[in-house]
């Protein structure tokens, strides 16, 4: 987890919760507990969390406060959760969104 | 408010940019180009943008957008953009599953 | 700026619009008039879509079937928008006995005005519309019904008048028409006097308080209708759908979302602070009704809600056509917040009232003078 | 139907603030806010505030955030967090999620204090992950712990940008530039300085032609526009870097009064769409008030002024105060707001061209252009003396509501004087201790301790440093000039981290004597 910070100079080592797994893809990738999906995915190196509807392009964190809604994903089969409010829980299936579905437009 | 507007005053004619493809409402995937377009098909208001194209009905519901729509829409009028009144703000102001939504807490006495 | 023209239309709503739309392919000049700021501002842009024959009053049917079977079916290609329109059926719910009972009698009437509908049963509906819970018994199935867009259907109307020379001026809200030796003449605003040699009032509710600067009187009282819209969700069905006692009404979109109307119950005396604002109740209870026919639909997001004002009548259907007292001028109101559907039909034949004083479909059963006392 | 008192929707610094003036009144107060924490952007806000003492001046904005909290606490404030207010309906009435489940509540009277959110630009490329708000990148990295990018260019240099960068650089990540379509540096110059000092290059009339990448940001190129904002072919630059960070200004946040009713205006001055409203916070809608940026963007010293303003005006409303104590309290208020909105940046002169300090002192070009003060015009500012021993050497150059380097000496060396804004000056004939208060206190990093008469040709220089790591004594490096690039061969004398310096580490290097008045800045090479 190499984009984490581990020790701020002001703010010092931040408290995390306790580590947990969940899925991105299917793919295991850990993260902490509590935090946003949108954290804990970035932490782990995922920039592109869904496709848009029209044009197919790649969307991520844009604002990380829950109010502009780009960073949607399908989460335990829930289409446009805003992974960036929505706190990360243990064994939680995290998938690309492609339009409103977790299914690649090609199978739609 | 309510203030006299007659659709027939003339805007000149459309004349495409070099950045009409640019995306504005981030949501719904309206470009410029579309936006000032309906322009002059007569939607001269942030309302009738809205109800014609979209901008700002996605799951943000404009939080990001309606700025620069109406920006655009202004430049387009030759008007500035604080002439321009912004589509209403409706509830809810964050999207809201509809079973939470449903669910309201019983009525309590006043307090905690 | 313009104020005169041949036809005055006060109302920039979808029957002014269209009305103003039809006019103008014949040739006809005209000035449109819309007292708020925006265009399609009333029940056009808040209704909940639907274009449909089935559970509508006989009076009106003749009417909407028209327009279903000859303006609709081209519409987006004439107006050159995207109207959504999805003919592919409407069912009306029922749970209960009594509503069967009323779903039938609606269906039995309608036949008779040679409208193809029929009482299904509960699994029928269910292989119509898998999604529907077992509380539904039985519906009315309708398949020549269909839903639209309002907002693309009325501003595609408003885009094409306008391209077709049709003045329209909004924030121009009318207080009083005038007659003048002996025909209406003159629309007059706080801002301007306008003139037209006919004047069409298609204001929806403010119809009411306009015709009577002219000693018309048309009987409407308002309820505050309410309505509101998901996210965009994967596609799950295109019926329109609505319930026996029209306590709740929609549809999936083109764009994936659900609008869905319903009613608390409260509309008729739920307060507004001058717009139509939506009171706190209503949602909650339109969302309880929705997950009971739709229980999948539990999890999806509502987006926005809104409300809009209804145009009651007492028995139901508008007031339409010519007044016959006042040489010129026409009215259109009072549609019961089901006037999208029908709006195309009623444009068009309006159109060719006022141009060529006969229309193709007999309005008299909607004549503004039919109210009368019970005994 | 629950009722309060006072409801009020936002937990930031005026929400907070008013909800602890209302409930000192003896008023009923509940705060509801949607975010897990409460505190608004101050927890975001890891830089020492400006203003004066009453002002809690010098304190960290997430220090506030913790303050505020606590005399919430204290004065039976509830605060309620992730409830989001999804509704103001009419007779005040809030309409609450929490949970799975909404409530509903009304307030006697309703405050609302939803703050503001970012406004952008659009350029090609601008929805590729990667391009994110600056409160984005603060969000990400403050609170969650997590890098927003590794290398990143800061399109705006206001204060968000300016502020953002310089936490972006102490979290670790490389600020490739930043960059601003307007010609001047919008922010204050001592936060633009300390950026600069570290080698961030500034590129103003300059803006994003492209933002480059397939599924995510890989580049961007900017270029210099002309008056009329057109790109000047043959002025392109390219950046390899994975974020962009955008901070162009912030809007009201005001959809729950426009929802309400409350009459709304576009006031570009203060920020876009605003409701109508009195001073003090009052609308158009009787018992309903504004407080902070969603009444005006501002910052959020003077969104807690606001707060407290409307806190008490509710509470005249519903009789907790009388007219008189309404009135006593509010003119202590207007003064200290009037006391934040003094000088160059005060609202007022938003969008003038100041060209002279108060003291008749020309405004640094090389400040409004590159982000830091020339050499040859440093020696111009007050605060900026020579003399024998270690003596502080103030580089404050514009006139900001700033004093806490007044208080913070205690031989007197400091003097601002009645005007909060003025610039200091170091006073003639009085002895520096070296006791490096003033450089940890001075918010905007602009002072330094220098000693240019060491008896063996060199000098030091005594430099805030708020990075990890921390350089150890003996650590040999390079001295970089005010502009970031290497000056001198430059090794660590000193460190000193003391509580009383909170966090603002005091690190003395030793350089070349020519280079006592150049040498800014220290890195590890």
């Amino acid at each position: 987890m190499s984009e984490r910070i581990k020790e701020h100079p002001i703010l010092g080592v931040q408290e995390k919760g306790k580590s947990v797994k969940f899925t991105f893809d299917g793919k295991e990738l850990e993260g902490y507990e509590g935090e946003p999906i949108a954290a804990a995915l970035k932490a782990n190196g995922v920039m592109v969390h869904r496709y848009t509807r029209k044009e197919h392009k790649p969307r991520g964190i844009f604002c990380a406060i829950g109010r502009c809604t780009d960073c949607v994903m399908v989460v335990n089969g829930v289409p446009n959760v805003r992974t960036c409010i929505t706190p990360l829980v243990e064994g939680m299936e995290v998938c690309t969104q492609y339009g409103v579905s977790a299914k690649p437009f090609e199978e739609q | 408010m309510n203030s006299v507007n007659d659709r027939s005053r003339d805007i000149g004619p459309f004349v495409p940019g070099p950045d009409d493809d640019m995306l504005i409402c981030r949501c719904e995937e309206i470009t410029k180009g579309e936006i000032r377009k309906a322009v002059h098909d007569g939607m001269w208001t942030l309302t009738e943008i809205r109800r014609y194209l979209r901008t700002g009905m996605g799951l943000c519901q404009g939080q990001t957008c309606s700025r620069l729509v109406k920006g655009i829409v202004a430049k387009e009028l030759g008007i500035s953009p604080s002439e321009l009144e912004p589509a209403a703000s409706r509830v809810p102001m964050r999207p809201i599953e509809m079973e939470v939504f449903a669910n309201e807490a019983p009525d309590e006495k006043e307090g905690e | 700026m313009k104020t005169t023209a041949e036809v005055v239309i006060v109302g920039g709503g979808i029957i002014g619009c269209s009305t103003a739309y039809y006019l103008a392919k014949m040739g006809v000049d005209v000035i449109v008039l819309e007292g708020s700021d925006h265009i399609g501002n009333g029940g056009s842009s808040r209704n909940g879509g639907g274009v449909r024959q089935s559970g509508r009053d006989v009076r009106e049917l003749p009417l909407v079937m028209y327009g279903i079977r000859n303006l609709w079916p081209t519409l987006s290609e004439e107006l050159e928008v995207d109207c959504e329109y999805h003919q592919d059926g409407n069912l009306r719910l029922g749970k209960t006995e009594k509503h069967r009972d009323i779903l039938t009698k609606l269906a039995d009437s309608a036949r008779g005005a040679g409208l193809d509908v029929r009482m299904i049963d509960g699994d029928e509906v269910r292989a119509i519309n898998p999604y529907l819970s077992d509380e539904v018994i039985c519906a009315s199935w309708c398949p020549t019904d269909g839903h639209a867009n309002p907002l693309t259907t009325t501003l595609g109307f408003y885009k094409m008048a306008r391209r077709l020379g049709v003045t329209f001026i909004s924030g121009e809200c009318v207080k009083e028409l005038r007659v003048i030796k002996g025909k209406i003449r003159q629309v007059i605003t706080p801002n301007n006097t306008y003139e037209g040699e006919s004047v069409l009032v298609a204001a929806g509710l403010d119809s009411r308080e306009i015709l009577t600067s002219v000693g018309i009187d048309i009987p409407m009282t308002k309820s505050l209708l309410e309505c509101l819209v998901t996210e965009a969700q994967p596609h799950m069905f295109d019926q329109m759908l609505g319930t026996a006692e029209a306590d709740f009404y929609g549809h999936q979109t083109k764009h994936g979302s659900f609008v869905f109307g319903g009613s608390s119950g409260l509309e008729r005396y739920n307060k507004d602070n001058g717009t139509p604002v939506s009171s706190s109740k209503t949602a909650p209870c339109i969302c309880r009704g929705i997950i009971k026919y739709f229980p999948d639909l539990a999890k999806a997001k509502i987006v926005r809600t809104w409300a809009g004002w209804m145009d009651a009548s007492s028995d139901g259907v508008p007031s339409l056509g010519k007044v016959d007292e006042i040489p010129g001028l026409y009215v259109a109101c009072a549609f019961n917040g089901h006037g999208f559907g029908i709006a195309p039909a009623v444009g068009e034949q309006l159109a060719k009232l006022i141009v060529t004083g006969k229309t193709d479909v007999d309005l008299s059963e909607l004549h503004y003078d039919r109210y009368k006392a019970k005994i | 139907m629950k009722r309060y008192d006072l409801v009020i929707v936002g937990a930031g610094p005026s929400g907070l603030s008013a909800a602890i003036e209302a409930a000192k009144k003896g008023m009923k107060v509940v705060v509801f806010d949607e975010n897990e924490k409460p505190g608004g952007q101050l927890f975001k806000q890891i830089h020492k505030f400006f203003g004066s003492k009453e002002h809690r001046a010098k304190i960290r904005g997430f220090v506030i955030g913790q303050q505020l909290l606590e005399e919430a606490g204290e004065a039976g404030v509830e605060v309620v967090l992730n409830a989001t207010v999804i509704g103001l309906y009419q007779d005040k009435e809030v309409v609450v999620r929490k949970g799975d489940r909404v409530e509903h509540y009304k307030g006697n009277a309703v405050i609302i204090a939803t703050g503001a959110a970012e406004n952008m630009v659009t350029f090609p490329g601008w929805t590729l992950p990667g391009v994110i708000g600056a409160g984005a990148a603060q969000t990400m990295m403050n609170i969650h712990g997590v890098l927003p990018g590794k290398r990143v260019l800061m399109l705006g240099s206001g204060n968000v940008g300016l502020v953002v960068s310089f936490q972006l650089e102490q979290c670790g990540c490389e600020v490739a530039a930043i960059v601003d379509a307007a010609p001047r540096v919008g922010g204050y110059g001592v936060h633009a300085a300390k950026v600069a000092r570290t080698g961030v290059p500034f590129y103003l009339s300059h803006t994003v032609v492209e933002a480059e990448g397939e599924d995510h940001v890989t580049g961007v190129t900017i270029a210099e526009i002309d008056s009329n904002f057109q790109f000047i072919p043959g002025t392109e630059k390219h950046f390899d870097v994975d974020t962009i960070c955008v901070a162009v200004g912030l809007s009201p946040m005001s959809q729950l009064l426009k929802m309400a009713g409350c009459k709304m205006e576009d006031d570009p001055k203060r920020g876009g769409q605003v409701p109508i409203c009195d001073p003090y916070g009052r609308t158009s809608l009787p018992g309903v008030f504004a407080a902070g940026d969603v009444a005006g963007i501002e910052e959020a010293s003077s969104a807690m002024i606001e707060g407290r303003m409307a806190g008490i005006v509710a509470a005249e409303y519903l009789g907790y105060i009388d007219e008189e104590e309404l009135k006593s309290e509010l003119a202590s208020l207007d003064e200290a707001l009037n006391g934040l909105r003094q000088g160059m940046f005060a609202p007022q002169n938003r969008g003038k061209a100041i060209e002279k300090t108060e003291e008749g002192i020309d405004i640094s070009e090389s400040l409004l252009k590159n982000g830091y003060v020339a050499d040859d015009e440093i020696e111009k500012y007050p605060g900026v003396t020579h003399k024998t021993g270690i003596h502080p050497v103030i580089e404050c150059t514009q006139n900001i509501p700033c004093n806490p380097c007044q208080d913070a000496c205690k031989k007197g060396c400091i003097s601002i004087g009645s005007k909060i804004t003025s610039l200091p000056i170091v006073v003639d004939d009085s002895e520096c201790i070296n006791c490096g208060m003033c450089v940890a206190s001075c918010s905007g990093q602009a002072i330094f301790l220098v000693d240019e008469s060491c008896q063996d040709g060199t000098a030091t220089v005594t430099l805030p440093y708020e990075f990890l790591p921390l350089p150890e004594a003996g650590t040999k490096g390079k001295g970089l000039g005010r502009d970031g690039k290497v000056v001198c061969d430059a090794e660590v004398v000193s460190v000193k981290s003391m509580k009383a310096f909170d966090k603002t580490n005091l690190l003395t290097i030793r350089v070349p004597r020519e280079y006592a008045m150049k040498a800014r800045f220290f890195k590890v090479v």
